[in-house]
């Protein structure tokens, strides 16, 4: 019988290498890994690259694994964290490298891993300075950036339901870059607040098929805190 | 000029004077800042659907603050509500969106605007603190219209209007329209052309506090003043 | 109030120009915009390109566009017709054009063209008849072909369920290349089997957000024979 | 030969010997054909998941036929049934399945296969008649592992498994293994190896009817004979 639910975090998080790039879901305080990324904490792991859109938010997950200088280079749109200088300090110091990506390459460059392209051309950034260095070409007369897909090792991401397919479901504004992230990476993880029997869900709003899925750790921790 | 003979608008009257453009049925994301007022004074009764890129259609007014949805959070990561019709999908499908031209309308705030309509909205300078760009990029090259809603000139009273951005771009050549405290300038071939201005205020008074020649709109029916 | 309802198939496919390009949904009997696809019939449209995964099925909808002779160019990357013999015969008097794309790269091309990618690298057809003349590059040591995003002047699709906002569910395989026609076209037009109060669609559950649907007829025909 | 000491499988018997090869949990596409019957030869409590390029994850036995659901059907245009835990997706997430190498298996017919691997299975030629290559391509690059289910020898007796292959490519390299009706053989590094031969065939007398050396597998376990 297929089972993708493991008891505890240290089982889900077990095999991530040090040195894996980590996909992370989440959006502002909401659909954020938080205990998975915390897991990470009691793993020893480091010299982690971490792909998110920000650099976590207030104290946990993300921040706190910053803090730790587990976080050797932030793939990032806006790494920025609500009421922390963690990621400022970090940088400001040389200690921690920035891949400032806008936040819509970002997502397409996920999404691209998880479809099999491995590159593609975007009108976002032609003619600044986050092209630079980038190959351009034209297309209808506009200037185009090549950019490449952005593959995870691992990613960690929040879902609302989950069965033990790994079918899942998210909960409003939480969905965000989770869908996105669970296709990128080689193995996916995901913490869920609700556990449904197989079937349960509707096969129409399945937001993320259980192909993408490899691990599920139940944690009901309620709603977001900011 | 110690004494003037207008008052300039407010950011809730700049917000209003947006709203007031923005036709029944359009699909529009409002940036953070005087752009997310936006939303709040479109007229009763018009049917005006917005954006936000971490994967909302449908948004409604700010919630009862004793209702919070604390999985409802916007781009900006405040709370909002969802209007019957609305939905919610992906980081990847959300900026499909946007950068697939399908917003008629995205309201940003900026530093600087140029003659061409370059412009500079994400980074006052390139490496000497942390970077963060977000969706502007993606925002300013995909919906149809990029409108801009800020103060006519800097708190020190340099003008934001210009005839070459200081500042990073955002992109070259996007912006159509902006909404300052003053008036209301289209971005066109021909440099910028004034739509409208406050009551009193003349337009050599306002070319005193624009950095790029500025015109009187040629269609008749294009200029109101008031 | 934003109604996109029509009450007619006339004035549905009203505005779509001779030479139109047309994206069409569906998978072999499902999902097929037969009335709206036969309503261009009536409009005396021609020389029309066709995107669609087949030859269309049995002798209605598209069977029928070819067999009247309306359609120039095929793109497809199935082109039969069960039980019917309409295109090979139009194929081998050379009286239709057509261009052979393998099914993940059409459904992928469309999607490019709806998330505004012109172009991608994709594994497909490399090595292949498929990938003659195109440009091929190399990532990981695996040659790839570069493939351009195709847009449609008007995309026709059938959908379960559609509200005034043009929020849309469809019926189990009937999805299939609905949605992805749905974002790729400049007007998109479906029939739908059932009509929804606004709010009464699951925000989680809507498939083609009505920002891509600019008009729907309300065609309550059944279930799809073969 | 006008006698045989051997009995070839029968076309349920090599999708049941392709069944018995996939373990547990894997995610598998079925082409057309012999390979279609693999689904319902899995031996009982083992979960695979089968996926159909039109949308589909957890396709589950032919319907009754009294009670088809005529809004599901494969991509053989079958009607089919949905297992619990089965979902919904449209052509594009689907062909990202396939591109982005989440299936474990794919298992196609073909023409014909080389001993390098080399896959033709969609186009007997190219140009005398309407060529159509559905998702065969994508099937081909995408899988983690491509199976061939076929005959050994062609209607007139002329090998199938062969040196070069004569007709169109589906695509280079692509095959890991084999199901004849007469043996189980792997494409490696090597060429083409015998896992396992129906009972009184030699490989004296398979090598006749094969168009390229055969040799055993060498690791003693892959051997089987019977």
């Amino acid at each position: 019988m297929i089972d993708k639910f493991v008891p505890s975090i240290a089982e889900a998080l077990e095999g991530i290498p040090d040195g894996a790039t980590l996909l992370l879901g989440g959006f502002g305080a909401v659909g954020q890994a938080n205990l998975l990324i915390e897991g990470l904490l009691e793993t020893g792991l480091g010299n982690l690259t971490v792909v998110a859109n920000n650099a976590g938010y207030g104290t946990v997950g993300l921040a706190r694994l910053l803090r730790e200088g587990r976080v050797r280079k932030l793939i990032c749109s806006y790494p920025r964290i609500a009421g922390s200088t963690i990621f400022e300090e970090l940088y400001a110091a040389g200690r921690i490298e920035l891949e400032l990506v806008p936040q819509g390459t970002l997502a397409e460059r996920m999404r691209a891993a998880g479809a099999g392209i491995p590159a593609f051309y975007t009108p976002t950034g032609a003619g600044t300075e986050l092209a630079r260095g980038k190959e351009i070409c034209d297309f209808d007369g506009r200037p185009h950036v090549l950019e490449h897909a952005l593959h995870g090792d691992a990613a960690l991401i929040e879902a609302w339901e989950a069965d033990r397919w790994g079918n899942l479901t998210y909960r409003m504004a939480g969905r965000n870059f989770n869908p996105v992230c669970a296709a990128a990476a080689s193995r996916t993880i995901a913490q869920t607040q609700h556990v449904r029997e197989l079937g349960s869900l509707d096969p129409e709003a399945v937001a993320t098929p259980g192909i993408f899925v490899d691990r599920i750790v139940h944690i009901p921790y309620g709603d977001p805190q900011d | 000029m110690t004494r003037t003979d207008w008052t300039p608008r407010s950011r809730s009257a700049i917000a209003a004077r947006v709203a007031e453009d923005i036709p029944e049925g359009w699909y529009v994301n409002l940036g953070i800042g005087v752009p997310t007022l936006v939303a709040d004074r479109v007229p009763e009764g018009r049917e005006v659907i917005f954006h936000a890129e971490n994967g909302i259609l449908g948004i409604g007014p700010a919630p009862d603050p004793a209702a919070v949805e604390r999985w409802l959070v916007n781009a900006g990561k405040q709370h909002v509500t969802l209007l019957p019709g609305g939905c919610y999908f992906h980081h990847a499908d959300s900026f499909g969106m946007i950068r697939g031209r399908h917003l008629d309308l995205c309201v940003l705030g900026a530093y600087e605007v140029s003659a061409a309509g370059d412009l500079a909205n994400w980074a006052r300078s390139v490496g000497d603190t942390a970077p963060a760009v977000g969706g502007a990029m993606d925002l300013a090259i995909g919906a149809q219209r990029v409108w801009i809603a800020m103060e006519h000139v800097t708190r020190k009273g340099a003008p934001r209007l210009v005839e070459r951005c200081s500042y990073p771009l955002t992109s070259p050549g996007c912006v159509k329209r902006i909404y300052t405290d003053l008036a209301v300038i289209d971005v066109t071939p021909r440099g910028f052309e004034v739509r409208d201005m406050v009551p009193g205020l003349t337009l050599a008074a306002l070319q005193d506090m624009t950095d790029a020649p500025l015109a009187l709109a040629v269609a008749p029916d294009a200029l109101r003043m008031g």
